[in-house]
């Protein structure tokens, strides 16, 4: 079954309508031009809001140790003393740390991305459904 | 010209009726879509323009890399002269974009829209850009590589306490995200790009880099909290950014280097150049692309006032550096107190005079309203800005070296045609990507905007 | 289609990598035994089988325990033995020539390391390394080839195993 | 040579670059093995010590050759040698270039006859010959002379010991007429002066070391007059034993002046007053040893005390306080010399200071005649003349001129010898160093000579100098064979008579050596002489007296009024270059003017009173660029970019001697001695500007207290420890080394051997005038003149501090310089990657950069490449190098300590810049060991460090001036 809006106030209607009548948004496709923060909270409230962030967490904390780590390690493998400096400096390693603290969350949300939004999707690359501007709801028959 | 209006469809389509947004947003995409189309003469003059650039920059630096270093014109005392001015330049400019497209996406500032895409590509070009500077001024460039930490037989690992590595570090980073979040922003315009364009080829490619994006809502579920943490992340990278490379300087003993403001100095810098280089390129582009429609006096004032704020900063940051030199005097500090009374009155006074009037007393003409909602004003302006943030670089770098410590080995410093040659490259260099960009990824967001006229 | 595009790319990442891994090994792993203008045999000279001579590394390699240089030996060392010696072996012969002729025999060099690096024979032998830690047995090689890479890596593992110094200016300077 | 000879040779050589090099994994190298086992003592890779004479001036200093796989490679003082006990100034460490210059002749040359008018354009006059050729020619000519009647001469630079007695027996037997010999330098009034009073003709030595007040006027006893070397080494003994006073007049500006513990300034001219009243003072007051008959008395030149302070300037208080305490003086001596007996009463100046060193006793003890240098057989610029007049006159037929300046280049124009020289029939130049692609001096030469024969080097033939009575150096060829086709001058001289006399066995000039020492010496002296590199017989008594009726005669005709109203230029002589022979030698130029720091170039050096006068605008020229100025007198014209002198008096301008125009000089008839005080100088400016290669960006420190004084001085001494710091304590690091060293001001004489040494030890490049232009000096250590307001100079040496905190290190992102165990500041070259960084957070700015890769731009033009220090690698382009004191010699004593089981003792070590020190200003050592010097004197009340406040923590210890009373 398939719903398609040129106009926005519709669609939500008719979202809301689909929603409130107890279908599971899992169970359908809305297809948007663009991102709306009403659709989204709209649908959340039936819906658990992404998990992305985990990754971002995941990712950050993972850098942030590497950074100290690593720095730390190299410093002790070949121990050699720079300016006088103790071979533990964390205040200037604390720099590498946060770099990759911010480069490993970046790069783990990207991933994010791809593996909770199942991207690339090789198949809709060359071919895709053309709704142009519409809003749509599709919903698998299931009865 | 007129000001901001709310029919932005023009006079012939009907007020707000319900197909209001989605006609908006189909003449939108045409309007967005007809600036990546077909390239004018003018395009390939200019292209060709920056290739020429990029040509003579190439030779340079062949010549350099031949002979060696002793080409430019650095010297005993001064190590760093215009390639660390160049670099330091480049990745001033580098901050705008990411502060345009993140925190004023945090902060909810709609005018971003208008200038994130082309603010965001002129990021990630002057970062490739900047970072080929560390390259060029290397005295053994074949051997960049051991500036990375990677294993390696001879069991060598890099100095993670020298700022040179912090900034291996904070630059390749600063281009990985800011490819990664203008990449995102991108991906639904290149779905929407992969739609509309006819041409065989170009489906295929903007499908590929489209990754298959579909628009769902799960897709646009993930999406929206992707972008918010890039943005979130992002900010405090670019203020690291440009803080990692102020330290640079700031970790050295040097006078004129070595002091605590430098980071929100360099910062404040940096969004500054990067400010008046958006309206370098947002004025004449908004012209010849015909974006008056989406782009409006108004969201220009906005930068200019962005302008007007961190050009306040530096200026602030000029007195700080020299009330400080003059507070502790010959007495307090001989060697600051000489410094900066070299950068006033020495050989490089010209360098140093030609900054203040560029940074300093130059955007004090925008606390007049008219002048800074005027668009060729601005441009003019921003031109100067860009020079003055220039020679900001040029005076920290090269009056610092030029007379530090010890008398005895004070020095002048004159670039040579190579180093000239190698910066007018670098110009080249951003331009050619910066024009192949236009014609080939959309200069606005489109899909953030769509998403304004809901 | 939908299944091309993914194995292009892997292809195409695979290839590189493995071109690149390969050539790696390649140019380290790859020495040849480059010919010598007299086919000196290590082993009748220093192996201790049958027919074999048994000499100690110093009996030719003058300097080896006093200077950083080993040396290739003069030649008037080989005709302490060989210039009473009548044979018809062509080898020999070769190097009896080129001692009528008075002229060096212009030995091909195997072991070397880089200029900017020190090596001292002298500190090594004294600090009891025996010579096949780097040059391989001698005792059984006829045709001397390389057999360690010499590179830093290499050196830094063998000074790190027993507590050498390891402070770069012990090698470079 | 032979070829098979050559073989072994060639092959020893190959296989020493092969051995200490080594290439690339993949190579297709050669190794070349000996043939024989070398000589007796020879290890691979290790250095053997020859001994030689250096021959930068006539001060005859001993030198130590160090010999690297058959190379020299580096050259030291003797150590003991009587003259220079182990030291060497900045010509002798740069003379071993003369040995591997590029430019040197490589085999008898001589003008192209009738050349293609082609070849006369594109200067190539000149074509090589065989050595039978030549010798040929020469035979004949002189042959031809004697038939026309005509004389042949032979004209050589001072010359002593067996090749003067070689010298004399060609003479005899080719019937070749020696002339007195020509020195720039020669000391003609002074030896007249001694003839006059003492009768004798030689120059005395001077005893600085015995002495304990020294006065000197003129003399530049530092930087050329007579052993400069010796010299340096005597005060710092004299200082160390007598506390000794030293006093210098001068009416310029020179090092030694500055170094003085007084430098008083005179006007021109009146040195004369000043000894004079010196001499009625100790007559006068009855304080004198040696009494004046009354005849000799009564015709000394009248100079009452008035004209005294009128024309010295000094009141009648100051002229008595100095004669008394001249005359309180245990040992006081007067050296009188240089600039003050070259003027127009330079001979009376001279004579009353002969005089004043007869009356008060020096005569006997501090001016030391049984050690005299012999300069019988030098001559004077009249000498000179006559022989210009004999040449116009066309009654030379052969003439040779050898080891000296041959080109008469600093000859004074008013002898026209250069312009007659071409009237002889045939002439012959024994050149060492000619630069053929110098089309101008190829062009002189060819029209000069006919034939110009190459000279070996001293180190590649035997030889002996007799530089004191009494003392003589053995040389031995440390090169196993010359380097090009040479010949040495004994050989030729051997050769050339054999072929005039027609005799049938040649004597090769070793042997014809050999036999006169054994003769001479006896075999078992001449065994230890060979060992020790000098032979020296027990100085006789000689007794000196008064030669009263010449010296009345000599007064009859003087006149001591010279005094000049207008400005005044002196020609002085270099220390760099002496009277320009040292010219030749890149590093010679290269190692700045230790005044100006002015390296390259020509200049004049003229006071801030006439710069002002002029309008010289030399402060808001960018920095390197100066205004040329034009300087007139009587002779002739320069223009010349003016350095403006700190510390020259106001009418004052002064030239190097190498770098005059001969048409400027004046001669004195009476003594033939070259006057170098040009008088009625006029001074204009030209407007033009010119670069000059001036190495200092500023020579004041303003207030900046890089030396503080004494009450300035807050700083630690000693090491920062861990509570003062947020670091870890450094010394908790070094465990038994902490490498440091101390420089003492007070001692330091600034004459730049330092430098020099270290060029040579460490294969650093001379790059040449138009990178010096640019800032690109390569100098690991330097000499910074600090001009004050009092009127003073300090030097203060320059080099890598190894700090404790290093503000180079922690930079670096390839960790290509860290710090060591021993406390040293290790740079790596091979992982230099060549930011810079260090450099320019380096405060003591000592880094240098590889700007290009300087072997590729002729820093060691072949067969240069053959000097360079095997235990050092030579510094790709791209790479940044500094001072690490030596450490491959730090690693040769650790390595022979590590044989011997033992720690490096102290004193065992010794940079290269220590070791060449004349007074050894500079102290290296372990700063652990408590023991040490270097540890004693870090502790001294004088000590401070650089950039103290910084908190680098540097190992430099310097010990300021003391404060004079």
């Amino acid at each position: 079954m398939e719903f398609r809006f040129t106009n926005r106030e519709q669609f939500m209607e008719k979202l809301e309508n689909i929603l409130e009548s107890g279908m599971s948004p899992d169970n359908m496709k809305i297809v948007m031009p663009n991102p709306d923060h009403e659709i989204e909270h709209l649908v959340e409230h039936y819906k658990s809001p992404s998990k992305l962030k985990y990754f971002t967490l995941v990712g950050g904390l993972t850098g942030c140790l590497t950074g100290y780590a690593f720095t730390a390690w190299t410093a002790i493998d070949w121990q050699l003393v720079t300016g006088g400096k103790p071979f533990f400096s964390w205040p200037a390693y604390t720099v590498i740390a946060f770099e990759l603290t911010i480069l490993f969350g970046a790069l783990a949300s990207f991933a994010g991305l791809l593996i909770l939004g199942k991207l690339p999707r090789f198949s809709k690359m060359l071919n895709p459904e053309n709704y142009a501007n519409e809003y749509v709801i599709i919903i698998e028959d299931e009865d | 010209m007129s000001s901001h209006s709310t029919n932005v469809l023009g006079s012939n389509v009907p007020e707000r009726d319900e197909l209001y947004a989605y006609n908006y947003k189909a003449k939108l995409e045409e309007d967005v879509f007809a600036a990546v189309s077909k390239p004018t003469p003018l395009f390939y003059i200019a292209l060709l323009t920056a290739l020429g650039c990029v040509g003579i920059g190439a030779t340079s630096w062949a010549i350099q890399i031949i002979n060696g270093l002793g080409k430019a014109g650095i010297m005993n005392p001064v190590g760093w002269g215009v390639y660390i001015t160049d670099f330091v330049f480049w990745v001033g400019i580098a901050h705008s974009g990411t502060l345009i497209s993140a925190i004023l996406f945090l902060f909810r500032a709609k005018f971003r829209n208008r200038f994130n895409r082309t603010a965001e590509a002129m990021t990630v070009f002057a970062v490739l850009t900047a970072g080929l500077f560390p390259l060029i001024h290397l005295g053994r460039v074949w051997f960049f590589y051991w500036l990375f930490p990677y294993p390696n037989q001879r069991h060598l690992w890099v100095n993670f306490k020298s700022p040179l590595v912090w900034d291996v570090f904070a630059v390749s980073t600063y281009l990985t995200v800011s490819v990664v979040f203008w990449y995102i922003g991108l991906v639904p315009d290149l779905a929407i790009a992969r739609r509309i364009k006819e041409s065989k080829i170009a489906k295929t490619l903007y499908g590929i880099f489209s990754l298959g994006w579909t628009g769902t809502f799960k897709e646009w579920q993930h999406y929206n909290q992707l972008y918010k943490f890039l943005a979130a992340l992002a900010t405090p990278l670019v203020l690291s950014v440009h803080s990692v490379v102020s330290w640079d300087f700031a970790m050295g003993v040097v006078y004129g280097w070595h002091t605590t403001i430098f980071a929100p100095y360099f910062v404040a810098g940096a969004i500054f150049s990067g400010c008046a280089m958006v309206i370098t390129l947002m004025v004449p582009m908004r012209k010849m692309f015909r974006l008056e429609r989406y782009i409006a006096i108004d969201d220009f004032e906005k930068l200019a006032k962005l302008l007007m704020l961190t050009g306040l900063i530096v200026s602030y940051a000029y007195i700080v550096e020299l009330a400080l030199a003059l507070y502790v005097g010959k007495e307090g500090n001989v060697f600051e107190y000489e410094q900066f009374m070299y950068r006033l009155t020495g050989d490089y006074a010209w360098a140093y005079w030609t900054m203040i009037l560029c940074n300093v007393i130059s955007p004090l003409t925008l606390f007049v309203r008219k002048l800074r909602r005027n668009l060729i004003y601005l441009f003019v302006l921003s031109i100067p800005i860009n020079i003055g943030m220039w020679f900001e670089r040029f005076n920290i770098i090269v009056i610092s070296l030029a007379r530090d410590f010890d008398p005895y080995a004070f020095g002048y410093y004159t670039p040579t045609w190579i180093e000239w040659g190698i910066t007018l490259g670098s110009f080249g260099w951003f331009f050619t990507f910066f024009l192949l960009f236009s014609k080939t990824i959309p200069v606005l967001p489109v899909t953030e905007l769509k998403e304004e006229v809901d | 289609m939908r299944i091309i595009v993914p194995l292009i790319l892997a292809a195409f990442f695979v290839v590189v990598a493995l071109a690149i891994g390969g050539a790696n090994v390649f140019w380290a792993t790859y020495e040849d035994a480059p010919p010598q203008p007299v086919a000196f045999p290590h082993d009748i000279h220093a192996g201790n089988g049958v027919g074999q001579q048994n000499l100690p590394c110093t009996r030719c390699h003058l300097y080896v325990e006093e200077s950083r240089f080993a040396t290739i030996p003069p030649m008037s060392v080989c005709m302490e033995c060989h210039g009473n010696m009548q044979s018809d072996k062509p080898e020999i012969i070769k190097l009896q020539q080129y001692w009528e002729r008075q002229e060096p025999i212009p030995w091909q060099r195997i072991h070397s390391v880089p200029k900017h690096v020190y090596f001292s024979h002298k500190r090594h032998i004294k600090a009891g390394v025996d010579c096949a830690v780097c040059h391989g047995d001698m005792k059984v090689v006829t045709e001397v080839k390389k057999v360690r890479t010499l590179q830093m890596g290499f050196c830094v593992s063998c000074h790190r195993a027993n507590a050498a110094p390891t402070d770069c200016w012990t090698c470079h300077h | 040579m032979n070829r098979r000879d050559f073989l072994k040779f060639v092959g020893v050589a190959s296989s020493a670059s092969v051995l200490s090099s080594c290439g690339v994994e993949k190579s297709t190298e050669k190794i070349i093995p000996l043939l024989y086992p070398a000589e007796e003592g020879y290890i691979p890779g290790e250095a053997m010590y020859k001994s030689a004479t250096c021959s930068e001036c006539p001060a005859g200093c001993g030198v130590s050759v160090k010999v690297v796989e058959f190379n020299p490679v580096k050259l030291e003082g003797l150590k003991n040698h009587p003259v220079n006990d182990g030291a060497l100034c900045l010509r002798g460490q740069a003379s071993l270039m003369r040995l591997y210059h590029p430019r040197r002749v490589r085999g008898p040359l001589r003008p192209k006859k009738g050349g293609l008018v082609l070849d006369k354009m594109s200067g190539d006059m000149l074509e090589p010959v065989t050595w039978e050729v030549a010798y040929q020619s020469i035979t004949d000519a002189l042959k031809a002379a004697r038939d026309a009647g005509k004389s042949n001469v032979y004209l050589s630079g001072r010359t002593s010991g067996s090749l003067s007695a070689l010298i004399d027996s060609f003479s005899r037997e080719t019937g070749v007429e020696r002339l007195p010999e020509y020195e720039a330098f020669s000391h003609a009034n002074l030896r007249a002066a001694y003839r006059a009073v003492l009768g004798v003709s030689s120059l005395p030595s001077y005893k600085v070391a015995n002495a304990d007040f020294l006065l000197t006027v003129g003399a530049d006893i530092l930087e050329t007059f007579m052993n400069p070397v010796s010299m340096g080494q005597q005060l710092q003994r004299a200082r160390e034993t007598n506390n000794l006073t030293w006093i210098h007049f001068e009416p310029h500006v020179s090092l030694t002046g500055f170094k003085a513990s007084e430098r008083k300034i005179l006007p021109p001219g009146s040195e004369a007053y000043l000894l004079s009243f010196l001499l009625n003072y100790f007559v006068g007051n009855q304080l004198a040893q040696n009494n004046l008959p009354a005849n000799v008395r009564e015709s000394l030149p009248d100079a009452p005390i008035e004209e005294v302070v009128r024309q010295t300037g000094m009141s009648e208080d100051e002229l008595n306080q100095l004669a008394q305490r001249m005359g309180a003086a245990r040992n006081p001596l007067l050296i009188v010399g240089g600039v003050s007996t070259q003027q127009k009463n330079g001979y009376e100046t001279a004579l009353l200071g002969a005089l004043v060193q007869w009356v008060t006793g020096m005569t006997g003890s501090t001016v030391d005649f049984s050690r005299a240098e012999d300069y019988s057989k030098v001559g004077n610029v009249n000498d000179l003349t006559a022989f210009a007049q004999r040449l116009e006159n066309e009654q030379i037929g052969v003439a040779f001129v050898t080891r000296t300046d041959t080109l008469f280049r600093t000859v004074p124009a008013q002898t026209r010898l250069s312009e007659n020289f071409a009237k002889a029939a045939f002439k012959v130049a024994f050149v060492d160093i000619l630069d053929q692609n110098d089309k101008e001096l190829v062009k002189s030469y060819s029209e000069m000579y006919d034939l110009i024969l190459p000279l070996s080097h001293s180190l590649e033939s035997w030889g002996d100098a007799e530089v004191q009575n009494g003392l003589v150096n053995i040389t031995q060829p440390v090169i196993a064979q010359t380097i090009f086709d040479t010949r040495s001058e004994g050989d030729i001289l051997l050769e050339l008579s054999r072929l005039y006399r027609g005799a049938e066995s040649a004597v090769a000039y070793a042997d014809w050596l050999k036999t006169r020492w054994t003769n001479t010496y006896g075999e078992a002296a001449l065994t230890a002489a060979l060992q020790t590199g000098y032979y020296q017989r027990p100085a006789g008594a000689v007794s000196l007296s008064l030669n009263s009726s010449g010296l009345v005669n000599a007064l009859k005709n003087t006149e001591l009024d010279s005094s000049s109203d207008g400005k005044v230029l002196y020609v002085v002589p270099s220390i760099r270059m002496y009277d320009g022979r040292s010219k030749d030698l890149p590093l010679t130029n290269e190692v700045p003017d230790p005044l100006s720091t002015i390296s390259y170039g020509q200049w004049i050096s003229v006071s801030e009173a006439a710069a002002g006068e002029l309008g010289l605008d030399h402060n808001n020229l960018i920095h390197k660029q100066r205004e040329v100025v034009r300087l007139e007198s009587g002779g002739g014209a320069m223009e010349l970019p003016a350095w403006v002198q700190p510390g020259m008096p106001d009418n004052i301008a002064t030239i190097h001697r190498e770098q005059v125009d001969p048409a400027l000089l004046d001669v004195d008839p009476r003594t033939g001695e070259t006057l170098t005080r040009i008088d009625g100088l006029s001074l204009s400016k030209t407007g033009a500007n010119a670069v000059l290669a001036i190495m200092a960006g500023k020579v004041a420190q303003g207030d900046r207290k890089i030396i503080p004084s004494g009450h300035d001085d807050h700083g630690h001494h000693g090491h920062i420890k861990g509570d003062e710091t947020l670091y870890p304590d450094p010394y908790d690091r070094y465990t038994e080394y902490r490498w440091g060293m101390s420089i003492d001001m007070e001692t330091c004489i600034g004459c730049s051997a330092c430098v020099s040494a270290c060029y040579i030890e460490n294969n650093i490049p001379c790059v040449g005038e138009e990178e010096n232009v640019r800032g690109r000096e390569m100098a690991w250590i330097r000499v910074q003149p600090y001009y004050n307001e009092e009127g003073g100079m300090d030097s203060l040496i320059m080099l890598c501090q190894q700090c404790d905190f290093a503000p180079c290190e922690n930079v670096c992102p390839v960790y290509a310089t860290y710090h060591n165990e021993e406390g040293l500041n290790v740079m790596v070259y091979n992982r230099c990657v060549g930011t810079r960084y260090c450099h320019n957070n380096c405060p003591y700015k000592v880094r240098r950069f590889n700007w290009f890769d300087w072997t590729d731009r002729g820093a060691w033009e072949e067969p240069m490449t053959r000097m360079l220090n095997p235990d050092i690698w030579v510094r790709p382009k791209g790479v940044m190098e500094k001072c690490t004191f030596c450490i491959q010699r730090i690693r040769k004593a650790k390595d022979v300590a590590k044989d011997e089981k033992r720690k490096v003792r102290d004193g065992e070590v010794i940079p290269a810049c220590a070791q060449t020190c004349p007074t050894n200003a500079i102290t290296f050592g372990n700063l652990l060991d408590q023991e040490s010097q270097v540890f004693k004197k870090s502790q001294s009340e004088r000590e401070f460090r650089v950039l103290e406040a910084l908190g680098t923590s540097p190992a430099i210890h310097y010990l300021r001036k003391e404060e004079h009373a």
